[in-house]
């Protein structure tokens, strides 16, 4: 094996000199981007980087830009590695990895004053400055083979040039190829060998970035919609239906795997038109249930969520909303379903929104929802967007100790058996009526989304109408004491508020952080429940603030338009902080509009 | 004995078809054996699909053309429940088509009546899918359900009987309850119904039913040889009745879909899910998922 | 034929007295209520009435009151008769007639303190005051047969009773039944007289009231539904699909009538999602299009609607509101879909909501929409309500001096092949860009619910991203100038508003005269525009106000609460009268609250 | 000459299915004599939706599941066009089953081919309605287009190909649009279209696909003998290829739906719709209508 020229321009270092061997910069805080063609296996170099840096106990959130097609296209990761907890993409990036030309031309907008580009020559040609080459595909075509093992050769070559331990780089490899065999192991190992020692031969190369081991040993790396699942079985939830949609899908498949062990039942259904009537069916006879779904086929549930909302059957649907309108953009993210869910399908029920803002309160929220679907018997969205649902982050470990499973009225054949009449719509001074499960001997219970009395026959009657409207209705006021309470954060004095809710809680706190450095107190309003509007926190929320800051990933400010028309009181106070363009948002572009006092 | 829904008087038309579905339907379930309390019936919406109303049982009323989505979730939540879903022949095969088509597929054992009247009733007597040409303006090909059920390569139950014959009705609908109950799948049930105020075919009907069992080489196992008698008892002008296939030998292999995922028949709705009962295994879950 | 016991109990006159001979009552208002069991032909009672009046050149309004099934049940209607146009329906009745007990019952709370009740003692025995009781059944029973017949006998009996012209009360049933064939027109004019004769025997009875000819010579008798399809037709509507539903389906069968004469095609689709989509396709490929339909349906449109606003597709969708939600209560009134409308679907683009206030502007709004679609090139909802769709009201006849057909910027084969080069989403100042229909010679498009680019190939560019949602929704910014204004009444110097749209028409122009003479001034905005919400108009009006009612059908005052959320600055004048038991309002239901000051 | 939108580059895995359907389209509308401008491609949603960006012509990419829906309004609005419709099998047999039963009843003169890889490419590999049993954990029947297109009673086209026998498609191909094209009523195509990344059934195919032409008794114009042909074939563990239904002589009391309902094929798009020319017209209309 010939050692290649590799192509560089140069790379500054602390010292600032080309070519100069430099001293390693400390950070504590470090984001490589990685793109090329999708499906080309080139995301795989991120992966690699998160399982070293989780080993040196550091904290990782992993943010992906890919296509809506299988191979091809062009396809980034940006993989970040910090000494806290994160739940953003990191405004600037140290590295970019460059397996395409577009990989370079994306991140460069966002690379940080000292970054560096390493890209395959073999590839393409770049003539930017900070930019190294390497022929990373040729190199490893001749010893190993195959131009899939040119990830595991940039992945050498950035252990250099971070200064990396090499054994426990090794180690990273083995524990991700073992399980391919044995040849696909050592072809690996081969690769890193070939990806390090190229790197080693470029002067003033290694050692550029250091970042201090950590301690977040003990947690987790798992994505949003993994937690929601995990929230599922142990908050008692056993029947899924679902139909594949991006970004939602990867509940229904991990629900595939779990629930089956628990007397579960998992359906794949023909559409989401059946997913939701199939859900309906299931929680009428008593189970507790969910689907998950995105843009698209949540607006094709929308008769079916009114009609749980009228039949009163408890029923989840978790929303991972991506771009929109229509298909969209499904890969992408964006926060503009809220608005359509507030007030979802004709007519007027009762529903409630809540929003987890971290894969912790995934896990969380998705428990209290499943309670607060079966205890006031309506339908209860778990709303959830792209980044939060895909990107993979570092979170406590999940545990069972604030987990409550209530099941509100739920008669037992007992229970049954000692009354004199039951009514399953009977009103009730909270408007929920006791539920009694189909096949409970000695008694019946007829269920309809037609306008009913008491009994559940079809009635037309305008008093009873009115009633009935009235009981639904009523179950929004009677049930705020048990919603989903607002997270808060900062400064309690001061005048500047934010809210937000969603996967912007990290890019929030980022904010905040950086806005406290420049002497700017924020408060931040974390909403869980966005729909009833959590007017009893807001409230006094807004009447403390001298101003407030909606940031959501929309057009038109929904949640703010939803607080506008909730609490028009406060409307003077109320700014929008709007991010539309299907990317999440980067903590500086928070804190220049707050800055600006815009 | 608590006192719960009781069923009203029914809103159809004096006359009507629906009538005929009723009483078979009141009869095949005691006749095969189900305790009322396990028994639940899935509307559609349309005049057929009042039907749970006006029966002393369990009744949800579906959404039009849902009610075997609902009722499949229903079995499924809960395998020990008897499901029968009824609805009209709008509610199944035009804006239900396509859960109709995979009730066949999914195999799940409950039984789905359509009430056909060759019209939509409750909205006014419009074409439906299985409108003759002409009627109401309409100009595409009428549907035929039995045709299209025999199509589907899965050991399911298929007939089709006449509410001006109750005694077929009952007949078949307690050899398909039983099939349900057996767990041996999907069975469907095509009643015609006819509709007296905006389409009444009964006198039609009553001259050109023929039951499929006294054609020569009948064999209901065979969807092929059901095909060609199908097909050449409509070219005759008839119109077949009685069971179209039932597999020979329900195939254990290939049981209803509620055992192939619950082989031990307790499901969602029945599953306890306290927490204590479950701590165990929910901590090795969380141990090794993420 | 022997002459009936009529059981009666006393009828006042004016005179008082039981028994005694009454002059006749002069009104220049009547209603009549008719009720009985549903599919007996007992409606046919107001049909004729109408005919009547309709002959003196009274203006006529007929609201109904029927189940969702098709016989049995008890159904009623009311008809009123007024020399004054009249859209609404009259808060107190004159005269019942009750072929089953429900009616009186249903009817007793609105009768007048000198209205009777006129009912059929062979079914039941009433023991009110006020009732007089025919046995009309067994009286048509000897002589035509069939009790079918107890409708043409007690329409003679009310002819008595109100001292109608005998030739035209017979003209009247000739009109009606000379298409049924001699044997029917002879039998009905024997029950007519039958009647008649009993009624004329009854003493005191005849002439109770009386109404004076009025001059609506040459109104038209029609329904909302009516409307819309001959606006559609006029207006260059040429596709139709739609699905069977209540309120909606009469326009779905006016125009099978009416449009293959022009080219047009109508077609009954498999369910609410064929429909949308089928209109999609008709409009991509060129047509003036329209789908109409109510609650459910419009649930399951959603999705359809959201990719005619991203793709641009110009379609009309006719929501027929009924009660709701989920399947609710098909044949009854309400408002309650326009905060699911406003906020239609996942993710955003951009929608105009109308609203047309009688049936005349049913004709013209629908025309003023097919307009506003094609220009703007996205989907307008028509918002209609049971009451405005079904309810039968005499009308101006619709005639083409107002008019207009502007398909926008469509492009010709000749101005095509002057182009440069042709992109179907161009960007544009407006945001409209030119459209060629598919077929012309030379040039190809491309066209897509998923995000896009000029040419309308998939892209996921942030920055093309940004530049498409600002040229779809910009064009709700552009389109203000060419909105239905509203229509306003009442006193210019009024300082308290109220606010309506759709058949609350006719109530509030009612209780608005009603509040006039008794002193209070009120000034009526009637939105035609709903969404965009015509901040244009309505600041100033609000500004101008000390107070201001919104009147609509609802629960959570869905009107009210976008206004709220567009001009928040005027939350603390808007006050908001409601009902949702499935019947449209009775003046004094808005007169009252108004007066009350609350 | 105005420049106008031109295809992309294919956005499919190398060696998909697909793209032998893409070649064998462009080469079928030229054959059968399609001017370019006249056509108009309608794309599902899944990797074989796309296929309209790939194409130099018309495309209109619709829904997930409504391509069908969206094909007949542009047929029943301009007649004038060739109007091809292509997608998946998730998109035609999951969520579009309703509209695809309902194509056939309707019989628009449209070509619907579904571009059959027995998976959901697009999201990623799913269990689709013809996936076979153990595929991802799939436990349901796998459906079969051919034996149910066949049960519907209209005369329709229907016909099956495989990417990998590109000959016999573009044969197919330009048989079901100039079928089209004669107004002959609906054309319906089932393309095996491997998913090489996700199922790669080519191997498997390949071995299995047997032309229907060449079996005894072959006669496209009898139903029922194309159904006793497919299901044997199918016993025998083959797969039916080529055309298994085409009318005997197409029926001229049963064209396709646009020639029932706009005999002078006008049609609502290219109506004259200004005022002016209707004014006579629309003043008797609304003189006699209300
Ligand atoms: C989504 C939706 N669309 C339309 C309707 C209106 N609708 C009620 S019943 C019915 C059809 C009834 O026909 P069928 O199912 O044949 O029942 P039948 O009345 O003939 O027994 C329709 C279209 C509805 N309720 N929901
Ligand atoms: C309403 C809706 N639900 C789900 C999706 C997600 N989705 C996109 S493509 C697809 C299935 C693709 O499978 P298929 O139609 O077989 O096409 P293939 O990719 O295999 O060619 C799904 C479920 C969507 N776009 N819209
Ligand atoms: S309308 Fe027809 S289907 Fe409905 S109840 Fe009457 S007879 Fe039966
Ligand atoms: S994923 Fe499969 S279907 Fe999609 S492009 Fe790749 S090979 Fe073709
Ligand atoms: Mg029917
Ligand atoms: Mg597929």
């Amino acid at each position: 094996m010939t050692t290649p020229a590799a192509k560089t321009t140069p790379v500054p270092g602390e010292s600032g000199g080309p070519g100069a061997p430099a001293r390693p910069k400390e950070l504590t805080d470090l984001a490589v981007m990685i793109g090329g063609q999708g499906g080309d296996g080139t995301l795989t170099v991120s992966d690699l980087l998160g399982r070293y840096f989780r080993k040196r106990g550091l904290y990782i959130y992993t943010s992906r830009n890919v296509l809506s097609r299988i191979r091809g296209g062009h396809a980034d990761a940006t993989m970040r590695a910090s000494r806290d907890p994160v739940a953003a993409v990191k405004p600037d990036v140290e590295l970019i990895v460059a397996f395409d030309k577009e990989a370079a031309e994306i991140g460069r907008s966002e690379l940080s004053p000292d970054g560096a580009i390493l890209y395959d020559s073999s590839v393409f040609q770049l003539d930017l400055p900070n930019s190294v080459g390497f022929p990373f595909a040729t190199l490893v075509g001749g010893a190993v083979g195959q131009p899939i093992f040119k990830n595991t050769a940039a992945y050498g070559a950035i252990s250099v040039m971070m200064g990396f331990d090499p054994t426990q780089t090794r180690a990273v490899i083995e524990e991700r190829f073992t399980r391919r065999g044995p040849e696909a192991l050592e072809k690996n190992l081969k690769a890193l060998e070939i990806g390090r020692k190229a790197a080693l031969e470029v002067p003033g190369l290694a050692d550029r970035w250091h970042v201090a081991d950590g301690e977040a040993q003990h947690q987790i790396l798992t994505i949003g919609n993994q937690a929601v699942a995990l929230g599922f079985v142990v908050g008692g939830g056993r029947f899924f239906a679902g139909y594949p949609i991006t970004p939602a899908t990867e509940i229904m498949e991990y629900l595939m795997r779990y629930l089956p062990a628990f007397h579960g039942v998992v359906r794949q259904a023909e559409d989401e038109l059946a997913a939701v009537n199939m859900i309906i069916g299931a929680a009428y006879a008593g189970a507790r249930v969910m689907t998950s779904t995105s843009g698209p086929g949540l607006s094709l549930m929308t008769e079916g969520i009114g009609h749980a909302g009228t039949a009163e059957v408890p029923i989840l649907v978790a929303d991972c909303q991506r771009v929109g309108p229509s298909t969209g953009e499904p890969t992408r993210h964006e926060q503009s379903d809220l608005a359509h869910l507030a007030h979802l399908g004709h007519g007027e029920y009762p529903r409630v929104i809540v929003a987890p803002g971290t894969v912790e309160d995934c896990f969380e929220i998705t428990i209290e929802a499943l309670n607060l679907a079966e205890r006031w018997r309506l339908p209860v969205i778990l709303l959830l967007d792209q980044a939060l649902c895909q990107n993979t982050t570092t979170a406590e470990p999940f545990n069972l100790s604030k987990v409550v499973v209530d099941r509100g009225t739920r008669l037992t054949a007992e229970q049954v058996a000692k009354l004199d009449v039951y009514q399953h719509y009977q009103f009730t001074p909270n408007g929920v009526s006791p539920y009694v499960p189909p096949g409970t001997p000695g008694v019946f219970s007829q269920v309809t989304g037609n306008e009913h009395n008491e009994m559940g026959h079809v009635s037309v009657n305008p008093v009873n109408r009115v009633k009935m409207m009235e009981k639904r209705m009523g179950k929004l006021i009677h049930i705020v004491p048990e919603l989903p309470v607002p997270h808060l954060f900062g400064d309690e004095r001061a005048k500047i508020g934010i809210i937000g809710y969603g996967s912007t809680f990290g890019p929030i706190r980022e904010a905040q952080g950086a806005l406290d450095r420049a002497g700017v107190k924020t408060r931040f309003y974390n909403a869980r429940t966005l729909f009833p509007v959590p007017k009893e926190s807001l409230d006094p929320f807004l009447s403390a603030m001298d101003v407030v800051y909606v940031v959501e990933h929309n057009y038109t400010g929904q949640f703010a338009d939803l607080i506008r028309s909730a609490l028009p009181q406060h409307h003077a106070k109320l700014r929008s902080i709007r991010k539309y363009d299907g990317d999440s948002f980067r903590s500086p572009e928070i804190v220049a509009p707050i800055q600006g006092g815009q | 004995m608590v006192q719960s829904v009781k069923p009203v008087a029914s809103t159809w038309c004096p006359g009507c078809g629906d009538f005929g579905v009723l009483a078979a339907v009141k009869k095949a379930v005691a006749e095969a054996g189900v305790p009322v309390h396990e028994e639940v019936l899935v509307g559609g919406i349309g005049c057929s699909g009042g039907i749970h109303n006006f029966i002393e049982t369990n009744g949800i009323h579906a959404l039009h053309g849902r009610l075997l989505a609902q009722a499949v979730g229903i079995k499924l939540s809960n395998p020990g429940l008897t499901v029968i879903a009824a609805g009209g022949d709008g509610d199944g095969y035009a804006i239900g088509m396509g859960h109709f088509m995979h009730a066949f597929k999914k195999n799940v054992s409950l039984l789905y009546i359509v009430m056909n009247n060759e019209t939509y009733g409750l909205t006014k007597g419009q074409a439906s899918p299985t409108s003759r040409i002409g009627y109401e303006g309409n100009i595409e090909h009428p549907f035929d359900a039995i045709l299209t059920a025999l199509s589907i390569p899965v050991p399911n139950f298929i007939a089709r009987t006449f509410s001006g014959d109750p005694k077929t009705m009952i007949q078949v609908l307690v050899e398909a309850i039983k099939f349900n109950r057996a767990n041996h799948g999907f069975a469907f049930v095509e009643d015609l119904s006819p509709c007296v105020t905006y389409n009444d075919t009964f006198k039609d009907w009553r001259a050109r039913v023929v039951d499929v069992a006294t054609l020569p080489g009948y064999n209901p196992a065979d969807r092929q040889t059901m095909f060609r008698l199908c097909v050449e008892t409509m070219q005759a002008g008839k119109i077949p009745i009685g069971v179209m296939h039932r597999p020979a030998a329900p195939d254990p292999s290939s049981p209803g879909l509620e055992l192939k995922l619950l082989p031990d028949k307790i499901g969602p709705a029945r599953a306890d899910i306290g927490l204590e009962s479950n701590r165990v295994a929910y901590e090795k879950l969380l141990r090794t998922a993420a």
